[in-house]
């Protein structure tokens, strides 16, 4: 209640004396000496920004042509603190945000148009409070994908766990797999997997980690080291793990040798030389580049080509398969790399994730055709409707 | 029971469940639970880091007291962590902040990090090369686009073409932008739908290998 | 010019020279400046995590502003260093799980708005040539990587058209990336001839 | 049919010595090399070219060592156009490791032309904070810069006497290896109507072709050889010039040993199958 009343006295006196109010408070304005003040004619809207944990309130105004040229501040008032929360914005932008509100409070904002010596005032918008929500509107139709792709995974995993059994075709690069290992055993020589310079948090190494652990699996069916050269402490334990499951799962635990899972330096070209030596004095026979690569590819490709070395590449990174499919051997594109633990261990629940992959992409496929033939109707041919249906398929996308 | 993977894809249910209900629910506390996971995840990343340091010391330790080969060059690792860490360690003290320009901390980034960094990357001119030379054979088709294609690409970027016909660097332009565009754009599409699928199976516990 | 009298310039070229070496063949140089690029840089990185972890985000917190929450992350990354005890590693796994279990999280979101993007880009506007050969592009690129049927039949062919797209992405994108890295040999050249021996100024 | 077999396997060795002279011949000799100089690099140059007498430029460095190759050049051909008229070129760093790439260059043109520090030109250094700058500088340029690189007043500089803000100044030129030109375009441009040219990084520069595209900045000079083309119309070839000579001689380079290697593939390949009883 009192707070109430203090706002009411407070929007009487500004309204009252608001030539005095604004002049006592514009410390920010204290280089431009003010000879008029005049009305502006804009009003400002205010509300809570939407889809936001209620800390922010969005403030709209529409310019009009005599504002040109002027620059804008806006100033919030909370009881009677009155607070400069923009200075000299270019007031074209038509839009603010005001991230310095606590929630649930009641402030008020008004804005000063500056240019040369002239200074207009909006009038005090209508009070506002910053509140929270508990969806995000903006993102419902990422909701709807979501429960979409949801829904294929637990139908094809409900279909993989009564027994049906699914298909999934070749993978040149993992049929390799088996020869790259032998013939590194033959050879006598140790096998290299490198994962790259990406961090736990990033899904292409931890599909890097989920092919280590087969990779290891037949190295220590074949007796054969692998050594897994780090660029990512976390990463480092984590294959650590890995591989020791690896080598116990394939009935060797002994084999394990902790020390080739070793930390190299998490810095991209440091990692670059050091693997690069590493590869001239180990020569492994077979050399696994599955992760995230960047710049550095082809540093390591290219010398594991050198040294006469059977190269499995895959990444996720589109600037670097190039340089695999140039360099090495075998080269998982993308989303074969992803598949490819699925492919190696064929266990039926994760090929029902495969084939639910699948399904979502036969979806795309026709929400790409149907988004084309509408476009064309509407846009080709300028039919109206099929205008209006293309640009809601885009919008809703 | 706490030594099997209950508890951990228990964990890695629980923590990727709240951060995909979170990219949805923008009210406190949820809101800002995918920032606060990745501050966590660097703290650990930071402790972790000392496990790196001591596999990487051990591993050269181990080299030099067993005096295997090239043990020598791991007192050459050794003494250039130790150089850095002491320097850092003499600038923080005398500068207040070891990252400050004129430190001898950052003097040491300069002159030897950079150089050796920038180096080890200009080694790519060559292996660019080499890599060129080797692989663009016209072996079947595929081979054969990939050859063209690479070389249309890049004589259309240097000077010479432009003399020749304006129209090459064009022709090179619609190529980045047309076909090349449209491989990216389908290889990208498959990544995403790798990535949820991926993360779906983790999530769910069908994929334990990382955990194994 | 002359040749510089500088010894960090003198240090820089010499550590420049003997990485080069490494295209001859693994040598004594190589072996030398890798170990301290190696060295260096574990140092410098070690330094970083101290001053922008360790300090700023969990002495700082936990010191000044009281947040113990971090005591969670604290311990989760306690929890790692089991791995140095024999019969206690197990509990390392928790805070790998929870890592990986944000990282897989978080990739869902940002994967869907990758989509979305990529599809509401090939959604032409206008109507030219280029539109459509994109549109074939994606749409065989995408059959490409369907896993569950085989390719052969109409599949096959649509696949057949997808690799040969994605083979000309790939000469494209090699041929495009030549300069950038030859700019960069450039860059070393002109380090050694021209700080370093002051042949070209 | 030696040769050929030795075509087809070249040790890497010999490609790398090949690139290696290939590369470095021009640098050293800077050749003259015929380049065409196109339409964004020509408005660059116009738009300094027809400044007012006594101009004063304000030249921003935004990269670092990493992109020095293609940038630097162009800095210094630019210097020495700018000095070439007596325009009145004053730096600033807004990347903070860029700061001695952009002395290093101002020092060594001032040289050539005798000018004189603080009459001529000034080098105002680094400031942190980028956006608060641009929009401060739009009201008073010692809001931001009261001192010089060095830590000098800048009253001291005659220079600086009638440089207040962006009225002041006559181009903004942007050496970009980021998306810090977007911002100078965003708040100088934008707000405050600063005339702006960019030099950019070849893989930075399409994302500004549409700044030019809509006259949002004035000319743009791309990577190495924007830097080239500017160097041609400044008519002082050197470092990019070379540059372009040493990128176009490695590529024509490469191209002839992918041909060759591919002649001695199918010359190779054609005696495997005579060998095996003719061609089918």
């Amino acid at each position: 209640m009192k707070r109430h009343l203090l706002l009411f006295l407070c929007m009487i006196s500004i309204s009252v004396f608001s030539q005095e109010l604004i002049d006592s408070t514009n410390v920010a304005l204290i280089d431009t000496a003010i000879t008029e003040m005049q009305h502006s004619g804009i009003v400002l809207n205010v509300c809570d920004t939407p889809n936001d944990d209620g800390t922010s309130i969005t403030i709209k105004w529409d310019i009009n042509d005599s504002l040109k040229g002027y620059l804008m501040d806006i100033h919030r008032i909370h009881g009677e603190c009155d607070t400069a929360i923009a200075l000299d914005m270019n007031p074209e932008k038509g839009i603010h945000t005001d991230n310095m509100v606590h929630g649930g409070t009641n402030y008020m904002y008004y804005a000063l148009f500056k240019k040369d010596d002239i200074v207009k005032k909006t009038d005090n918008s209508l009070p506002v409070k910053a509140i929270g929500q508990w969806f995000n509107k903006e993102r419902f139709d990422s909701f709807i994908v979501l429960l979409l792709i949801a829904g294929a995974f637990a139908w094809f995993i409900y279909l993989a766990k009564k027994g049906k059994s699914f298909y999934i075709r070749k993978i040149a690069g993992l049929d390799a797999v088996e020869e790259a290992v032998g013939r590194s055993t033959e050879m006598g020589k140790p096998i290299m997997y490198l994962l790259g310079i990406g961090y736990v948090t990033d899904i292409p190494t931890i599909a890097g980690l989920t092919i280590l652990g087969r990779v290891a699996k037949k190295a220590a069916e074949y007796d054969t080291r692998i050594m897994v050269p780090s660029y990512d402490p976390v990463v480092m334990t984590t294959a650590q793990e890995v591989v020791k499951e690896a080598f116990t799962e394939a009935g060797r635990p002994d084999a394990y040798r902790k020390e080739d899972t070793m930390y190299i330096t998490q810095d991209q070209f440091g990692y670059a030389a050091g693997v690069d030596g590493m590869m001239m004095r180990e020569k492994p026979g077979a050399i696994f580049l599955q992760g995230l690569f960047f710049a550095e590819s082809l540093i390591l490709a290219e010398t594991g080509y050198s040294i006469g070395a059977i190269q499995i590449a895959g990444t996720t990174e589109t600037a670097q398969l190039p340089f695999f499919v140039a360099a090495c051997d075998y080269t998982l594109i993308g989303e074969e790399m992803m598949a490819a633990s699925v492919y190696l261990e064929r266990e039926p629940l994760m090929l029902g994730s495969i084939v639910a992959e699948d399904l979502i992409k036969i979806i795309i496929v026709f929400v790409l055709i149907i988004g084309f033939i509408l476009g064309l109707l509407g846009h080709g041919f300028k039919i109206g409707f099929f205008t209006d249906m293309f640009e809601w398929l885009v919008r809703i996308i | 029971m706490i030594k099997g993977k209950g508890i951990p894809l228990a964990i890695s249910f629980l923590t990727g469940t709240i951060i995909i209900i979170a990219f949805f629910i923008p009210h406190a506390p949820f809101g800002s639970f995918e920032e606060i996971s990745l501050r966590w995840y660097s703290i650990i990343a930071g402790f972790t880091m000392l496990l790196g340091v001591d596999s990487l010391l051990r591993l050269h330790t181990n080299k030099i007291k067993r005096k295997e080969n090239h043990w020598a060059y791991s007192i050459v690792l050794l003494f250039g962590f130790l150089l850095i860490v002491i320097v850092g360690i003499i600038s923080t003290i005398r500068y207040g902040n070891a990252f400050l320009t004129g430190s001898g901390f950052m003097y040491m980034y300069d002159n030897m990090i950079i150089p050796l960094q920038s180096t080890m990357f200009s080694l790519l001119a060559f292996f660019i090369a080499s890599a060129a030379y080797r692989a663009f054979r016209a072996r079947n088709f595929d081979a054969t686009l990939l050859l063209i294609t690479a070389i249309i690409v890049m004589f259309g970027r240097v000077p010479i073409s432009e003399m020749i016909s304006p129209k090459i660097p064009i022709f090179t332009e619609w190529i980045m932008s047309v076909p090349q565009m449209a491989a990216k754009r389908g290889i990208i599409i498959g990544i995403a739908l790798g990535a949820i699928g991926v993360s779906l199976r983790i999530i769910l516990g069908i994929e334990r290998s990382y955990l194994s | 010019m002359a040749i510089s009298t500088s010894i960090w310039i003198w240090i820089a070229a010499l550590l420049t020279l003997s990485i080069y070496s490494f295209l001859y063949k693994d040598n004594p140089f190589y072996k030398f400046s890798e170990k301290i690029l190696v060295g260096i840089s574990i140092g410098y990185t070690v330094s970083i995590y101290f001053h922008n972890t360790i300090i700023a985000k969990v002495w700082n917190p936990l010191v000044h502003d009281h947040n113990f929450l971090v005591i969670v992350p604290l311990i989760l990354g306690l929890l790692m260093f089991s791995r140095l005890f024999k019969g206690k590693a197990y509990l390392s796994r928790i805070p790998i799980a929870f890592v990986v279990g944000t990282g897989c999280g978080m990739s869902i979101p940002s994967s869907f708005e990758n989509l979305f993007k990529q599809v509401q880009g090939t959604m032409p506007q206008v109507f030219t040539i280029g539109n459509i050969i994109i549109l074939i592009g994606v749409l065989s690129t995408l059959i490409y990587f369907f896993f569950s049927v085989e390719h052969k039949g109409i599949i096959g062919k649509v696949t057949r058209v997808g690799i040969t797209f994605i083979m000309i992405g790939f000469g494209a994108a090699f041929g495009a990336t030549i300069m950038a890295r030859i700019s960069l040999f450039i860059g070393r050249i002109q380090f050694l001839l021209g700080d370093w021996l002051g042949i070209i100024s | 049919m030696n040769i050929i077999k030795k075509l087809a396997n070249i040790d890497r060795r010999i490609i790398f010595i090949v690139i290696a002279i290939v590369v470095i011949i021009p640098l050293i000799f800077k050749p003259k090399f015929p380049i065409v100089v196109s339409e964004p690099v020509q408005k660059a140059y116009d738009a300094v070219n027809n400044l007012p007498e006594g101009a004063n430029v304000m030249i921003s460095i935004d990269y670092d060592a990493a992109s020095m190759p293609e940038l630097q050049p162009y800095l210094e051909a630019l210097l020495s156009h700018c000095f070439m008229k007596d325009f009145h070129p004053i730096l600033i760093v807004q990347w903070q490791l860029g700061a001695p790439l952009g002395t290093q260059a101002l020092e060594k043109i001032a040289a050539e032309y005798n000018k004189e520090y603080g009459i001529d030109y000034i080098n105002l250094g680094y400031r942190p904070g980028y956006v608060a700058q641009m929009v401060g500088i739009g009201r008073e340029i010692r809001t931001y810069f009261n001192s010089d690189y060095k830590g000098d007043l800048i009253e001291k500089y005659p220079v600086m006497n009638n440089i207040h803000n962006y009225d002041d100044i006559d181009l903004l030129i942007g050496l970009e290896a980021g998306a810090t030109g977007q911002v100078w375009v965003q708040y100088a441009g934008a707000r405050f109507d600063q005339r702006i040219v960019l030099a950019l990084t070849a893989v930075s520069a399409p994302d500004a072709y549409f700044f030019f595209q809509s006259g949002q900045i004035e000319g743009l000079v791309g990577g190495m050889k924007g830097a080239a083309e500017y160097e041609i119309l400044v008519d002082k070839p050197d470092m990019a010039v070379a540059g372009m000579a040493a990128q176009s001689f490695a590529h024509m380079l490469i191209i002839l040993f992918i041909v060759f290697g591919n002649i001695a593939y199918f010359v190779d390949k054609r005696k495997k199958n005579k060998a095996k009883g003719g061609i089918k």
